[in-house]
Parts: structure tokens; C-alpha cells; sequence
């Protein structure tokens, strides 16, 4: 589909079902699975190390899952996964996490808070420079993260005011190279914020004050510059020879000369244009690649790596506010009727892995298991004869999903097990995401296929779940289901003022459990990333970040493209 | 000049093989005019394309055909393109049909020279010109650069028959050349023929279902039925003493001048024999007012009688004794006589 | 070279040994499709009657993907267990169902209103067939497009019923065909106004729509019906189209479109499902084509009139 | 010249009454457009931008908007978000027109350049094996789906022979060989059907003028058949297939929408497609007034063709 209009949270694809930690071990050996090896994963694999030094110059074709329609106004744009990874190539954030999943300094040179972490003071790089050859400086950085908030005249953002918003009391400049934000509540985990998943990079002025093309005159400090973007065809950067790192050797990064991103929506063809070299490098989250990418890095013919770690989940989302998912018991028979299993088996060929709760693993608050229901058909035949019992109704709600092959498939097997248990499910596909969005907006869903909450510090959720209001329907715009629970408003509270690692850790664990027991959203499976290429192009996760740290291996926010390099 | 012995053509079609020509035999000699003489679909228009050799690719012949001595129609179509054209040539039946629509007439005129006498376009285009006055055309140089329907039929007609006279055949086949024409021009049409054929010393057959037109120009005349010649005979000696009650009957039906063309012909009842299975015996037999039983069981051979030149396939010829007695008995008892098919 | 007639004159009419000769000859292949045809036909009407697996809720705990010729599943089952011989022939129903009703549609209006301009000719014929040529500059696609979304539109809790969004589809490629119906129903209604017998029922004070449909019309249906068997030809063939872009009828319900579409991001995955409707659409439009094709001939119709 | 003008007249109002039916049928689409747009914005945002995309108004206003800018040449933009400028239409459709014209223009020229000789010998053989073997691949491949073949070509000449690209478009001035290659296997795509549908017009047209006196008139006068196939017979029988082709360019140019998807080409269609999606209102009137301009200059051109080919129409 040519028309994907992504928002920047999620890609709304319903892989609710699809997935099985167990299945694999109870072996699938279902035709189309070659090689009972390909077993689901946690963490990252397939990294190859190689003792070859980087080549300088070249250029490569990069295969993304979609076009992002209107372009990289990063306060306004609305970027998903491939236009994040676009992003990522022509800006820099202040921050960015590593391997560990801790948050360290990039284009700042440090970030300190103060001792209620209500003020936080970032200190800068010097002599970076934009693509357009101004320098980076405090007054910048201030007015970047003024828009962010919504406090900057000149840009209107949507999503992050809800983020930023009610929290930024101030930016202010303290030096050239100084800018202190004052905080009007305790904000811990305020520096995450400052990666926000790949798309809270710093715009060069001439961009952040351009009302009327900012989304087209991209200028960032990131290691390639914009050339060209033809919508629905190609966004081509180049190597920006100014760029402020340099390699181990001194070599100067990134080592490509050119990078052209090319979106192919079609999963199976964006893999056939790398096997015939028509690409060099792409990214995919579909089972069907992952594993033949498995067989095919195997045999030497690409190379590939995969990782779950610190990804989104997949789920159904529930609409709290209405029948029959305000009843508790509509929510547990369909989780219990969810043979995910088999769902893990039949449509993502085994390979999966079920999730526990909204957090990926290398996430605080992940869980192996969090006491999320186990398929158990009695079980879920005996709550809806309950549910019929307390409300006189049968257990019947309308699945809304993206019409793709995938989609339609996951829905198709929703429907077919609900049946078993005695639910009745009406399927209703939609032609683009940007209905299915705005549907999730007004809250006008039963049941939608969602996928939501890439990883990083669990802190970042905070903007889907958390209401206002004290009772009645949630009052937050972006909590799709429009839940209001108490527990779950404390236990994000709390995450969010306490600094301590250990106790926050503990908070989400509860947090996570807390969803196992209310099913608010019904959790499919982590998504997995693989970042496939031609056997000649190697520096995929980069190279180590400005502090030293391995770079993050989590592959849900896109990855760095300073490392990447191609044999010639 | 031509000599054809025994000619037969037919057609494989989807019901079995139709027989359109079935033995026919003449001689035509240079600066003689040949008319063939019939109804609709009684073969004359395929005999004069079996003798051109424009037969279909589904059609057969066996039979010899010479011309100027030479066994012609042999299995080389290249063979016979250099015949047409410049040995013998075509007038059609219905010139706004014959003439291709979409190209000039001088083009059409000039492309059989260019093609058969590889002479220059500009003595091409005289050519055309001076075969275009010769043929009746005032302005000719203007008609060289127009299409066909933009002229009237008659002068439609004349272009043809200059197409046809381009290369200067020996032969002219002319296909009821003036059927499609208005009654106007018809006779003009016709004298311009008669006059070329004269002029150029050609040998002619005129195809016709109208005796009238054969009349006083053919110098012999062939009548057919059914695919086989019944009657043959020196234009005046047919018309003084036919012999062939079909003969007979075509010219009462002398179409009236005011008639539609291919009016079928009323004074003949009964519709031509299928030739796919023909009657068994004279193939005139169902429809003939002279028919006895004999008819019906044995075809009578085609043979000279009377005066020399003058053949004819009949068992009671009309003007003979038995004729007048088999007409006598039958319009007695009409119904037995009629047993046929 | 050319082929002429089997009679040896340009005889004015045929005999009636001839034109029944023409109808007679049809050709093995027009049976073949005939006889394909009218299997889609029984199996398209029959559907619900013959003893076959449930299309939609498939055997999820069997073995799912199995390929052809496996026991109970002679042309194997998809990814939830769904039998595809069931599938394929309710998809038949549905696909049959949506080209009948939509050529049905376009015949209908098109038609009407091609006959009414060819035959009335003048100033009405001409604006009539201004506003054909103005639909035929309308992009098709766009036209399906919305007219799909306009009428079926994206309700959160009410789904359009099968029957309704079939109805829909049928509705929005009916209308792109009616454009083209009615400039070649135009055009030969215009030819057959013009001929002697019209001008005699004219003569003879007969009402105009009395003529148009007791004169021009039974001529000009084999151009019509030659037309609508290539317009069903096409129609099937949008019907797939339409289902890639998630426009033809919905998820579960099955047709040709659908299980082909179901497969397209993995041509390899489980083939069987995706090639068994396309052997079905294969087959169906060269018949419909090959039909229309004998129509034509044995009718002579004017092709010169698209 | 006033034939001429009752041209453009004619061009002027299709092209105004299409993109009105247009401008209705999208006004009927389903959605709040604004939420399309700007699924995060505030109350006053929506009203702002509503009122930027003059859907306040009615849709009779909004059209006069939009003709009023597009006849004095303004395109206008797409629509990006909150303030922020979409891309030019006229620069979208200067990108993917000439790509859509260039592909269907070798469609239509390798079509006719294959089709012709089959139609043209399959009509001169008639009831030969050639004929009856062309005619039987005629029907199979026109039933061809194409997605099926686009898939097909893909996998064995774009991954297994590498002889093509499987996917993207290389414009003519970034390199003729690479241009060519980019378009192959489109190109093959939409060609097969093509293919099978003009020669068969062409060969039916081309029998029926085969019977006509004048081509046995022609054969009568010594003509080598064939000149007699190509300069007596040939023109009278292409009107059809004029016609059609005509009318195919259209559907091609809008409709090649599975094709460019396949093989990842930026054509009008899938221009039209996303702009359905995205509620891109001022695009779909352009869009759709850009291809109604082009049929109709299309049809023109056939039309100024059936005279050339046809001396008989030149002087109705």
C-alpha cells in the first residue's frame, strides 16, 4: 500500500495472535520451516563480527517498510519505525541509550540533574556544526526543546505537547554551550525522553523556524544531509564530511557516501529486491523474512541480525469504556480463549515470542512471567456463560485491522478461535492505518490490532496509560482505551518520581502484573527486528558511542548509521 | 487462345465439398468477347476466377487450362502473378467495393505498372492519366489524386476497367461489370468495354445473368446451370433457335430494365439444386416444364446439334418435336413430373 | 488468400441451410467453455448445498498449509486449516455473483441508455454519448476506489453484511462498465435505426419505444451480449484487483480476489491457496472471452463500434 | 479554427465536469478529513486547518476554489499537517506523469509492434495452425492476472536471471541501459494482455477486409501479397484498434496501479491512490483533471488519426 500514513507510536498492524515462546520448543515442524533450529529469539543474534577495517566511500540502497508521508518536521512529523530510521540519518538527539539500557550523552556532553531531578542541566558538544553550517549552540537546543513542549511559536506539535507539555516549566540558555530545563514535577527518567526513540533530534534553525516547509528543508547535525525525497520512492542523503565523530582510527564517519532509502510496503518484495541486489540493506519485523533471512544467513548468502530486545509488543486493543470489554470477565474469556501457541505456529511460523506484558526484554519491568492467562478453553467458555449470566448478553465485539495479507490472516484466526469458546467476532478490515488511528483516537473501536511501547526506560509509557482525572473515563487523548485505573495511575506515578533503579524496577514489575490481572490490552507477542543485508555491508549497530558504550543492539528504534560500511 | 477442357473447381466446406464448376469446356480466341450466361449461384462468376486463378485457398480444381499454349493455374501463385495483370486481367462486379477505399486511384492505378513494368513514377502517373481519358474520364488529373467515393459509380466503373487495361492484358474477365450501376450507365459502361476490347484486340468473357446485355456484344454465348454449361452457341444462333428450356426460360426472364438488380427470376420456379448433392440426371430437371422421367434418371450429355458451334445438354429440347411433346404432357399432369430432389 | 464464402456467388442471402450451418459449428473449445462455465455456474448456485467443509471456520488444530491432493483436502488447505475446495467454490458464488450483478447492472443502465441515443439520435443521442465519453475520462480506478469507500464505509461497531458489500463492489465496477456498454450498444442501435425495416415499422406510425425495443433491440443484443460476456471476463478479473487493495467484499467471506490476495506478501508460502482461485479466474475469463469471441463471429457484430 | 475551438471547448468542459463529479464524489468520502490529517490536533487547530483546506465551505465553493487556481495554473499542495506545506501537486504529477506516459508509451508501441504482424498473419493464414495456435495464447494470456505474471517475471528474470531491477524506475537521463532495464519487466507486464487483444482485433478487422473485392481486385492486378497485407489491407482494418488503443492509453496511465505497486514505479495511479487515503482533496481534483486532459488530447489525436487513415471521415 502506497498510502501507509504512520503515525510515529505504533504501526497498527494486527499481529495480535501471532506468537509462542513454547511453541518452539514443543518444536514446530510445520512445511515452510526448514530448519527446526530457527527457534524464537530474546536478545539480539546474528551479529557476525568481522576482522576486516572499514572501507570509506561507497553507497548503498536501504530497504524501508514505508513511506512517511509528511516529511521531517520532527516536532510535527509523525514518524514510524523507516522514518525514524531516515531520521536518525540526517539528525542527532541529545541522547541515546547503549547496550545496557542506559541513557548516555550525544550530542550533549553531559546531562545532570539536581537533587529532586525537577532541574536538569545539559551541557553541550563543542563545534558541531549543521548541515547548513551554523553551529550548534545553547539558544538552539533551548528552541528545539521549546517546540517540543509546544511552547515555540513558530511550531505546533501534536504528540510531544502531551509528553513535554505538562511537565517543561522552562528552557533556558545558562552558558553558550549550557541550557537548563526546570521541571514543574520530579522527572527521573527526563533524559530518555531526550532520545524518544530515535525522533527527539535538534533542528537547525533555519528548519525550526520555517513555518511553511520545515518538513521539507530538513537541517540536522547528524552524519548525513538530506538530498532528495520523492514520496513513495526514495529519500536519498549523503555523507556530511563535517560530521563531528570520528572512528577508533581517526577516520572520519559515517564511511558511506550515500544512502538512498527506498520504502517497499511488500514484505516479500522488499526481500526479493535485496536477494537480487536491488537493495543492499533493509529492515523487517515479518516472520515470514525473519525466518527464511535465518536459513539464508546461515548459508552465507545475506547476512542478517535479530533482535527483540527493548521492541514493541503486539496486542489487541481493548476498548475499556464500553461493552463488553468494561467487564472484566468479557477481557479474561477472550485472553483465555487466545490459544497464542497456535496462533504463534500457524501465522508466524513459530518463531515469536509471546509476551508477558508491555515490556521487551532488556526493559525494566520485564518479566518471564508476569501471570498473563494461559490459553485454557473451559476456562473461557465458563466467563462467557458468566458474562451472559451477569449481563444477559453473549460476549460478541468487532475486530478493526489493517487490510494486508497479515492482517487479515491474524484476524481471520481471531475470529475462528474466539468461536470455539463461543465469542462472536465481527471483522471489520480497513483499507489504510490512518483509519484505524483515527478510529483508536475517538475511541470508536471494540477490539483493534496495536502495536505500541518500544522499549528503552519503561518511564517513556507513561503518556498511553496515565489519566488525569481522578474517576470516570480516561481523560488522556492517546489512552486508546480509554481506561481509567487507579492502580496503574499510581504505579506510573510513582515509576516516574522515584530515581532508584532497584525500586522502579520493582514498580514496573508490579505495573506489568497489574496488566496481567486487569487485560486492559491483551499482549501478542515482542516484535522482532532484523536488519537484513548483502554479505558485503557490515557496521550495522555502529560503532561505540561518544562515552564508550556499546551501542544499543535494540533494533525497534531503527540503528546508527555511522558505522555502516560496504566491501568494494 | 484459351482453351479449357473440362474444368472443375470446388469448394471444402463445413457440409462437404460444394461443387461450383462441374465440366466445362470452351475455346476463346483473341479479339473474341465470350458471354457466360446464369443465375445467381450457378458457377459463372467462379469459372471466370478458376480461370484467373483467384480461388480461395479452400477451393480445388482439376481440368486443364491453357493460355496462348500454356498449361496455366499450376500450384505457383508467383506463377500466375505475372500473369495478372498483364496477360489477362479483371473488371469486378461492383466498382465502389473493388476499388480500396482508403488509397488514391491514381495510386492504384499506377502501383500494377510500377509493380509488373518497374517504369519510373513519372511515366507511371502519364500512363495512368492517358489510360484515365481513354477510359471516359474528363479532368483525369484531378481523379488521379481522389479517392474512390468521391466519385460517381459509373466513373468508379471506368477507373477499374483502367486499372484492369494498365498493363495491357490479352484477356479481360469482366464480372457483371454493370450490375451495381444505374441503369444510365450501364449501356455506357458496356460500350466502353466493347470499344477497348476492340481497340486493344483483347480476348473478352462477360459474366452476366442477364442475356440482354450479352446480346449484341458477346460473339458467343455460354449458358450455365448448376455449375455445368447447358448451352453454347454463336450469340445470334442462341437467340434464334435455343435449345435449353433453361435457356429458354432465363430469356423470358430478361430482367426489365427498371427490375433490382438480383431479382431472382421469377419465371423460373423452384430454387437452383444444392451443390453439395445435385440431382441425380439433368440438374434442370425439378424446375423444368420439359421434364420427364428420363430426365430425372440420366444427365443428357452436352453435345452439337443442329448447326455447327451450337451445344446444348437436353433430352427435349425446346423448338424440337419432343420438347413440344414432353411440354404438352406435362402441362397435363404437373404434379408427377415433379418428383425431384 | 482471403477466405470467402463457402457458397460460390455473392449470393444476396444465405440459405437457410447455411446460417443454421453457422450456428451449428461452435467449436470444441466454445463447448469446453461452456462446459467450464456452466460448472461455475452449478457450483456458484449450489454452494451452500454440497457437502463441504465450513470456508470460514477452518480446522485450526489440523494440520494447516497442507498442499494439494492431501486426504480430505484435495487441493489442500491455508494457514488456519481451511479447506480450499470450500473456499474456492463459496468464492465462486461470490465472484459470479459480483460480476453478474455488476455487467447485469451496467447492461442494464448502459444499455437503456445506449439504445435511447443510438436511436433517438439528434441532440439527445449526442449529449447522452457526450456524458459516456466524460465517465470514460473518469479515472476507473479512482471511481471504484471511492465509490467503494463511499458506500461501504468504515463503521467502528457494524460491519457491512456480505450480501451489502457484495452489492457494493458489484455496484461501483457496474458503473465503471457502463460507459462502455452504452457507446457500443449506441453505435450499433444507431446502424440498425437506420436500416429499411425500422424505417417501414416508422412508416407505419408505430411509437418510437415500441420500435426501439421490438425492432432495434433484439439486433443489437448479441453486440450486447458479446460485450457483457467480456465485460464479466473483466469484471472477475478487477474483482482480484480490487481484493490486493482490500476493496472487494470482506474478510472472511471468501472469493477468487480474496484468497488470492490473502497470499500475495508470500507467493511461496502455501501456493496451493493462491493458485487454485487463480486457475479459476484463468479459466473463467477465457471462457468468457472465448464466448464472447463466438458471439461475435456467429453474429457478426460490428467491433468497429467500442 | 472554429474546429479547433469547439476542440478546446470540448476539452474545457469534460475536464470541468469530470474533476465537479470528482470534487462531489470525494466530498462524499467518509471521514473527517482534518482527523486524517492531524489525528492529534486541538479544537482550534481543526478549525484552523479546516478552514486552510476550505472545508468549511461547501463543496460547490470549494470547487470554484479549486478551478479558479487550477486554470490559472496553480496546482496548489498537498496537505502536510499543522501549517506546514505538503508537496507541490505540479511538481508530483511533473515527477510521475512522464513516468506513467513513458511506460505506456512502450507498452503501446512494442504492443503494436508485435501485434501487428501476429494480427496481420494470423488473418492471412486464417484457420492455419499459426492462427489457431496465436489465437488459443491470445485468450490464455489475457486471462492472465496480473499479478500473477508481474509475480512470475519477477522471481525468474528479475532474482533468478538477474537480467532486470525488481523494482524502482531509472529515468531515461540518469542512463539509457539502466532506463530500459527498469522498465522491462512493467513494461512485459502489461504488454502480455495487450498483446493477445490487438492482434486479435486487428485479425478479426483484417479477415473481414481480406474478403472485400478490392483485395482480390488488388491480387487480380499481379500485387505481391504482401503489399497487398500491409499497403490495401492493413489501413482500412486499424480503425478499431486505433480506437482501442486510444481508449487503453487512458486506463493504462490511471489504472497500471498493481503494476507500479509491484514494481515500486511512482506513476499517476498510485499518485491517485494515496491521495484517496490520505483525503487529499486538492490532489484527487487535480489528479483527475489531469488525466481527463490527457483522454481527451488523447482521443483528439485519435481522432486526428482515424482521418489520416481514413479518407472517407476527413469529409464528414
Amino acid at each position: 500500500m502506497t498510502n501507509r500514513y504512520r503515525v510515529r507510536f505504533a504501526k497498527g498492524v494486527a499481529a495480535v495472535l501471532a506468537a509462542g515462546l513454547l511453541a518452539a520448543a514443543c518444536g514446530s515442524d510445520k512445511p515452510g520451516t526448514p530448519d527446526s533450529t530457527n527457534k524464537p529469539t530474546s536478545g539480539t543474534v546474528g551479529e557476525k563480527p568481522t576482522d576486516k577495517k572499514p572501507q570509506p566511500g561507497g553507497e548503498i540502497s536501504y530497504g524501508l517498510e514505508a513511506d512517511t508521508a509528511g516529511g521531517y518536521c520532527l516536532p510535527e512529523a509523525q514518524l514510524a519505525i523507516a522514518g525514524i530510521q531516515v531520521a536518525r540519518a540526517v539528525y542527532d538527539t541529545l541522547m541515546i541509550p547503549n547496550a545496557d539500557g542506559e541513557i548516555t550523552p550525544n550530542l550533549a556532553k553531559s546531562m545532570t540533574a539536581n537533587a529532586d531531578n525537577t532541574e536538569w542541566t545539559i551541557e553541550l558538544r563543542e563545534g558541531i556544526v549543521f548541515h547548513d553550517g551554523t553551529k550548534l549552540d545553547a539558544e538552539i537546543v533551548r528552541d528545539n526543546l521549546l517546540a517540543y513542549a509546544g511552547l515555540y511559536a513558530a511550531r505546533s506539535p501534536l504528540l510531544f505537547k502531551f509528553v513535554f507539555g505538562e511537565y517543561t516549566k522552562g528552557v533556558e540558555t545558562t552558558g553558550p554551550l549550557t541550557v537548563k530545563v526546570t521541571l514543574n514535577k520530579a522527572w527521573p527518567a527526563y533524559p530518555w525522553f531526550l532520545y524518544g526513540s530515535g525522533r527527539i533530534g535538534i533542528l537547525g534553525r533555519a528548519q525550526l523556524d520555517d513555518a511553511a516547509t520545515c518538513n521539507k528543508n530538513a537541517i540536522g547535525t547528524g552524519p548525513f544531509a538530506l538530498k532528495e525525497a520523492v514520496p513513495n520512492q526514495r529519500v536519498v542523503v549523503e555523507k556530511n564530511a563535517s560530521y563531528w565523530q570520528k572512528d577508533a582510527d581517526g577516520v572520519q564517519l559515517p564511511y558511506l557516501d550515500k544512502i538512498t532509502f527506498v520504502p517497499q510496503e511488500i514484505e516479500a518484495d522488499r526481500l526479493t529486491a535485496l536477494k537480487a541486489d536491488d537493495l543492499q540493506i533493509m529492515h523487517t519485523s515479518s516472520s515470514n523474512n525473519i525466518d527464511d533471512l535465518r536459513t539464508l544467513s546461515k548459508d552465507g548468502t545475506l547476512a542478517s541480525i535479530e533482535s527483540n530486545k527493548f521492541g514493541e509488543v503486539s496486542y489487541l486493543l481493548l476498548n475499556g469504556t464500553k461493552p463488553p470489554f468494561d467487564n472484566i470477565k468479557a477481557r479474561q474469556a477472550v485472553a483465555y480463549a487466545q490459544d497464542r501457541q497456535l496462533g504463534n505456529e500457524r501465522l508466524s511460523r513459530g518463531i515469536a515470542a509471546l509476551a508477558q506484558g508491555p515490556y521487551a526484554p532488556g526493559t525494566p519491568g520485564f518479566l518471564e512471567d508476569a501471570g498473563y492467562p494461559e490459553y485454557d478453553l473451559a476456562k473461557a467458555k465458563s466467563l462467557v456463560a458468566e458474562y451472559k449470566a451477569e449481563t444477559g448478553n453473549d460476549i460478541e465485539f468487532t475486530y478493526t485491522f489493517s487490510s494486508d495479507p497479515e492482517g487479515v490472516r491474524t484476524a481471520e484466526f481471531l475470529q475462528t478461535l474466539m468461536k470455539e469458546a463461543g465469542i462472536t467476532v465481527n471483522l471489520n478490515p480497513v483499507g489504510d492505518q490512518s483509519t484505524l488511528i483515527n478510529l483508536a483516537i475517538g475511541r470508536g473501536q471494540q477490539a483493534i490490532g496495536w502495536r505500541n511501547h518500544p522499549g528503552g526506560d519503561p518511564d517513556t509509557n507513561y503518556v498511553w496509560w496515565h489519566c488525569d482525572a481522578k474517576e470516570g473515563p480516561c481523560d488522556n487523548l492517546v489512552n486508546f482505551g480509554g481506561w481509567n485505573d487507579p492502580e496503574i495511575n499510581a504505579l506510573l506515578e510513582q515509576g516516574r518520581a522515584s530515581a532508584d533503579q532497584a525500586e522502579r524496577k520493582t514498580i514496573y514489575e508490579n505495573l506489568n502484573r497489574e496488566f496481567a490481572k486487569k487485560l486492559w490490552n491483551l499482549w501478542s507477542n515482542y516484535t522482532n527486528w532484523s536488519i537484513a543485508s548483502s554479505p558485503k555491508v557490515h557496521g550495522i549497530l555502529g560503532p561505540p558511542l561518544p562515552d564508550g558504550s556499546k551501542p544499543s543492539d535494540g533494533l525497534a528504534t531503527g540503528h546508527s548509521l555511522l558505522g555502516l560500511w560496504i566491501e568494494q | 487462345m484459351l482453351e479449357v477442357k473440362d474444368v472443375r473447381t470446388s469448394f471444402k466446406t463445413d457440409r462437404g465439398l460444394v461443387k461450383a464448376v462441374d465440366g466445362v469446356s470452351f475455346t476463346l480466341e483473341r479479339g473474341e468477347t465470350l458471354g457466360v450466361v446464369g443465375e445467381s449461384g450457378c458457377g459463372k462468376s467462379v469459372l471466370s476466377k478458376t480461370i484467373m486463378g483467384l480461388l480461395p485457398s479452400n477451393a480445388s480444381r482439376s481440368g486443364s487450362i491453357k493460355f496462348e499454349g500454356q498449361e496455366i493455374g499450376g500450384p505457383s501463385i508467383k506463377h500466375m502473378r505475372d500473369f495478372w495483370g498483364t496477360q489477362m486481367s479483371m473488371v469486378f462486379q461492383d466498382p465502389m467495393t473493388a476499388l480500396n477505399p482508403v488509397m488514391k486511384v491514381g495510386k492504384q492505378i499506377t502501383e500494377s505498372l510500377r509493380h509488373h513494368l518497374d517504369v519510373s513514377r513519372e511515366f507511371a502517373n502519364e500512363t495512368a492519366l492517358q489510360l484515365l481519358s481513354s477510359v471516359g474520364i474528363p479532368e483525369p488529373e484531378r481523379r488521379l489524386k481522389q479517392y474512390a467515393f468521391e466519385m460517381s459509380g459509373g466513373m468508379r466503373q471506368r477507373v477499374m476497367i483502367a486499372i484492369a487495361l494498365a498493363c495491357g492484358p490479352k484477356m479481360l474477365f469482366a464480372d457483371e461489370p454493370t450490375t451495381a450501376l444505374d441503369v444510365t450507365v450501364q449501356a455506357q459502361i458496356l460500350d466502353l468495354l466493347e470499344a477497348q476490347q476492340a481497340e486493344r484486340f483483347m480476348a473478352m468473357i462477360l459474366v452476366t445473368h442477364d442475356l440482354g446485355v450479352v446480346a449484341g456484344r458477346a460473339d458467343n454465348i455460354m449458358v450455365m446451370y448448376a455449375g455445368q454449361s447447358i448451352e453454347m452457341a454463336p450469340t445470334r444462333t442462341l437467340f434464334s433457335q435455343m435449345r435449353h428450356p433453361y435457356t429458354e426460360a432465363l430469356l423470358k426472364s430478361i430482367p426489365k430494365l427498371n427490375q433490382a438488380s438480383h431479382t431472382r427470376l421469377d419465371a423460373i420456379g423452384g430454387r437452383p439444386p444444392d451443390l453439395v448433392n445435385p440431382p441425380v440426371g439433368c440438374r434442370f430437371a425439378p424446375r423444368c416444364p420439359y421434364a420427364q422421367a428420363k430426365c430425372h434418371q440420366e444427365a443428357p450429355p452436352l453435345m452439337v446439334h443442329d448447326t455447327p458451334g451450337h451445344e446444348y445438354a437436353c433430352w427435349f429440347p425446346v423448338g424440337t418435336p419432343q420438347g413440344a411433346e414432353a411440354l404438352a404432357k406435362n402441362q397435363g399432369s404437373i404434379g408427377t413430373a415433379v418428383g425431384g430432389q | 488468400m482471403s477466405e470467402v464464402a463457402p457458397m460460390t456467388e455473392a449470393s444476396p442471402e444465405p440459405t437457410q441451410e447455411e446460417e443454421e450451418a453457422t450456428k451449428r459449428g461452435l467449436g470444441i473449445a466454445a463447448w469446453l467453455a461452456i462446459g467450464w462455465l456452466g460448472c461455475m455456474v452449478f457450483l456458484a448456485v449450489s454452494a451452500s448445498f454440497l457437502p463441504l467443509d465450513d470456508p470460514i471456520n477452518g480446522s485450526i488444530r489440523e494440520t494447516p498449509g497442507v498442499s494439494y491432493f492431501t486426504e480430505g483436502h484435495i487441493f489442500g488447505n491455508d494457514l488456519l486449516g481451511r479447506d480450499t475446495l470450500a473456499r474456492v467454490v463459496v468464492g465462486t458464488s461470490t465472484s459470479l455473483s459480483i460480476a453478474a450483478l455488476s455487467i447485469g447492472f451496467g447492461t442494464l443502465i448502459g444499455g437503456f441508455v445506449g439504445l435511447v441515443a443510438g436511436y433517438v439520435g439528434g441532440r439527445i443521442g449526442t449529449a447522452l454519448s457526450a456524458m459516456f465519453d466524460i465517465l470514460l475520462a473518469f479515472p476507473p480506478l479512482l471511481l471504484a476506489l471511492t465509490l467503494v469507500s463511499v458506500l461501504s464505509p468504515v463503521t467502528e461497531t457494524d460491519p457491512p453484511s456480505r450480501i451489502k458489500r457484495m452489492l457494493v463492489v458489484a455496484l461501483a465496477v457496474g458503473l465503471v462498465s457502463i460507459p462502455i456498454l452504452a457507446r457500443i450498444t449506441r453505435a450499433n442501435a444507431l446502424s440498425w435505426s437506420q436500416r429499411e425495416f425500422v424505417m417501414a415499422a416508422k412508416s407505419q406510425g408505430a411509437k418510437p419505444f415500441r420500435i426501439m425495443l421490438r425492432e432495434v433491440l433484439p439486433n443489437v443484443v448479441p453486440a450486447m451480449l458479446s460485450v457483457a460476456l467480456l465485460g464479466l471476463a473483466s469484471v472477475i478479473i478487477v474483482e482480484g484487483g480490487l481484493a490486493l487493495f482490500g476493496l472487494s467484499i470482506n474478510p472472511p467471506d471468501p472469493s477468487w480476489g480474496n484468497m488470492v490476495a490473502s497470499q500475495v506478501d508470500d507467493l511461496g508460502e502455501t501456493p496451493h491457496v493462491w493458485i487454485v482461485p487463480s486457475v479459476f479466474i484463468f479459466l473463467s475469463v477465457m471462457s468468457l472471452n472465448l464466448l464472447g469471441d463466438v458471439v461475435r463471429d456467429k453474429f457478426a457484430v460490428r467491433e468497429a463500434a467500442i | 479554427m472554429t474546429w479547433l475551438l469547439r476542440r478546446v471547448a470540448q476539452l474545457v468542459v469534460v475536464v470541468l465536469v469530470v474533476t465537479f463529479f470528482a470534487a462531489i464524489l470525494t466530498s462524499l468520502l467518509p471521514g473527517d478529513p482534518v482527523k486524517t490529517i492531524a489525528p492529534f490536533a486541538t479544537p482550534q487547530d481543526r478549525a484552523r486547518i479546516s478552514e486552510e483546506l476550505g472545508l468549511d465551505k461547501n463543496v460547490i465553493s470549494r470547487y470554484v476554489d479549486w478551478a479558479g487556481n487550477f486554470f490559472t495554473g496553480d496546482m496548489g499542495t498537498t496537505y502536510a499537517g499543522a501549517g506546514l506545506q505538503g508537496d507541490s501537486i505540479s511538481a508530483r504529477v511533473r515527477e510521475s506523469l512522464p513516468t506513467s506516459l513513458t511506460i505506456v508509451f512502450y507498452v503501446q508501441f512494442l504492443t503494436l509492434l508485435i501485434a501487428l504482424p501476429l494480427g496481420v498473419f494470423s488473418a492471412y493464414r486464417q484457420g492455419s495452425l499459426f492462427d489457431r495456435g496465436g489465437n488459443g495464447m491470445a485468450f490464455a494470456l489475457v486471462a492472465l492476472p496480473t499479478f500473477v505474471l508481474a509475480a512470475l517475471l519477477k522471481f525468474w528474470l528479475g532474482l533468478k536471471l538477474d537480467w532486470f531491477p525488481t523494482q524502482g524506475y531509472t529515468k531515461i537521463g540518469d542512463g539509457i541501459g539502466n532506463h530500459f532495464k527498469s522498465v522491462a519487466m512493467p513494461v512485459m507486464t502489461l504488454m502480455v494482455g495487450q498483446i493477445a487483444i490487438y492482434s486479435r482485433l486487428l485479425r478479426s478487422d483484417m479477415i473481414s477486409t481480406l474478403q472485400e473485392d478490392y483485395i482480390l481486385m488488388a491480387k487480380a492486378k499481379g500485387i505481391p501479397s504482401r503489399r497487398i497485407l500491409w499497403r490495401h489491407a492493413l489501413r482500412p482494418s486499424s480503425l478499431t484498434l486505433l480506437t482501442v488503443a486510444g481508449l487503453n492509453i487512458g486506463a493504462l496511465v490511471s489504472g497500471a496501479l498493481i503494476v507500479e505497486r509491484i514494481f515500486k514505479i511512482d506513476g499517476i495511479g498510485g499518485l491517485i491512490y494515496t491521495a484517496v487515503g490520505q483525503r487529499q482533496y486538492i490532489a484527487i481534483q487535480s489528479y483527475v483533471a489531469v488525466i481527463a486532459i490527457l483522454y481527451v488530447v488523447i482521443n483528439f489525436l485519435v481522432d486526428m488519426l482515424y482521418s489520416v487513415l481514413d479518407p472517407r471521415i476527413r469529409n464528414v
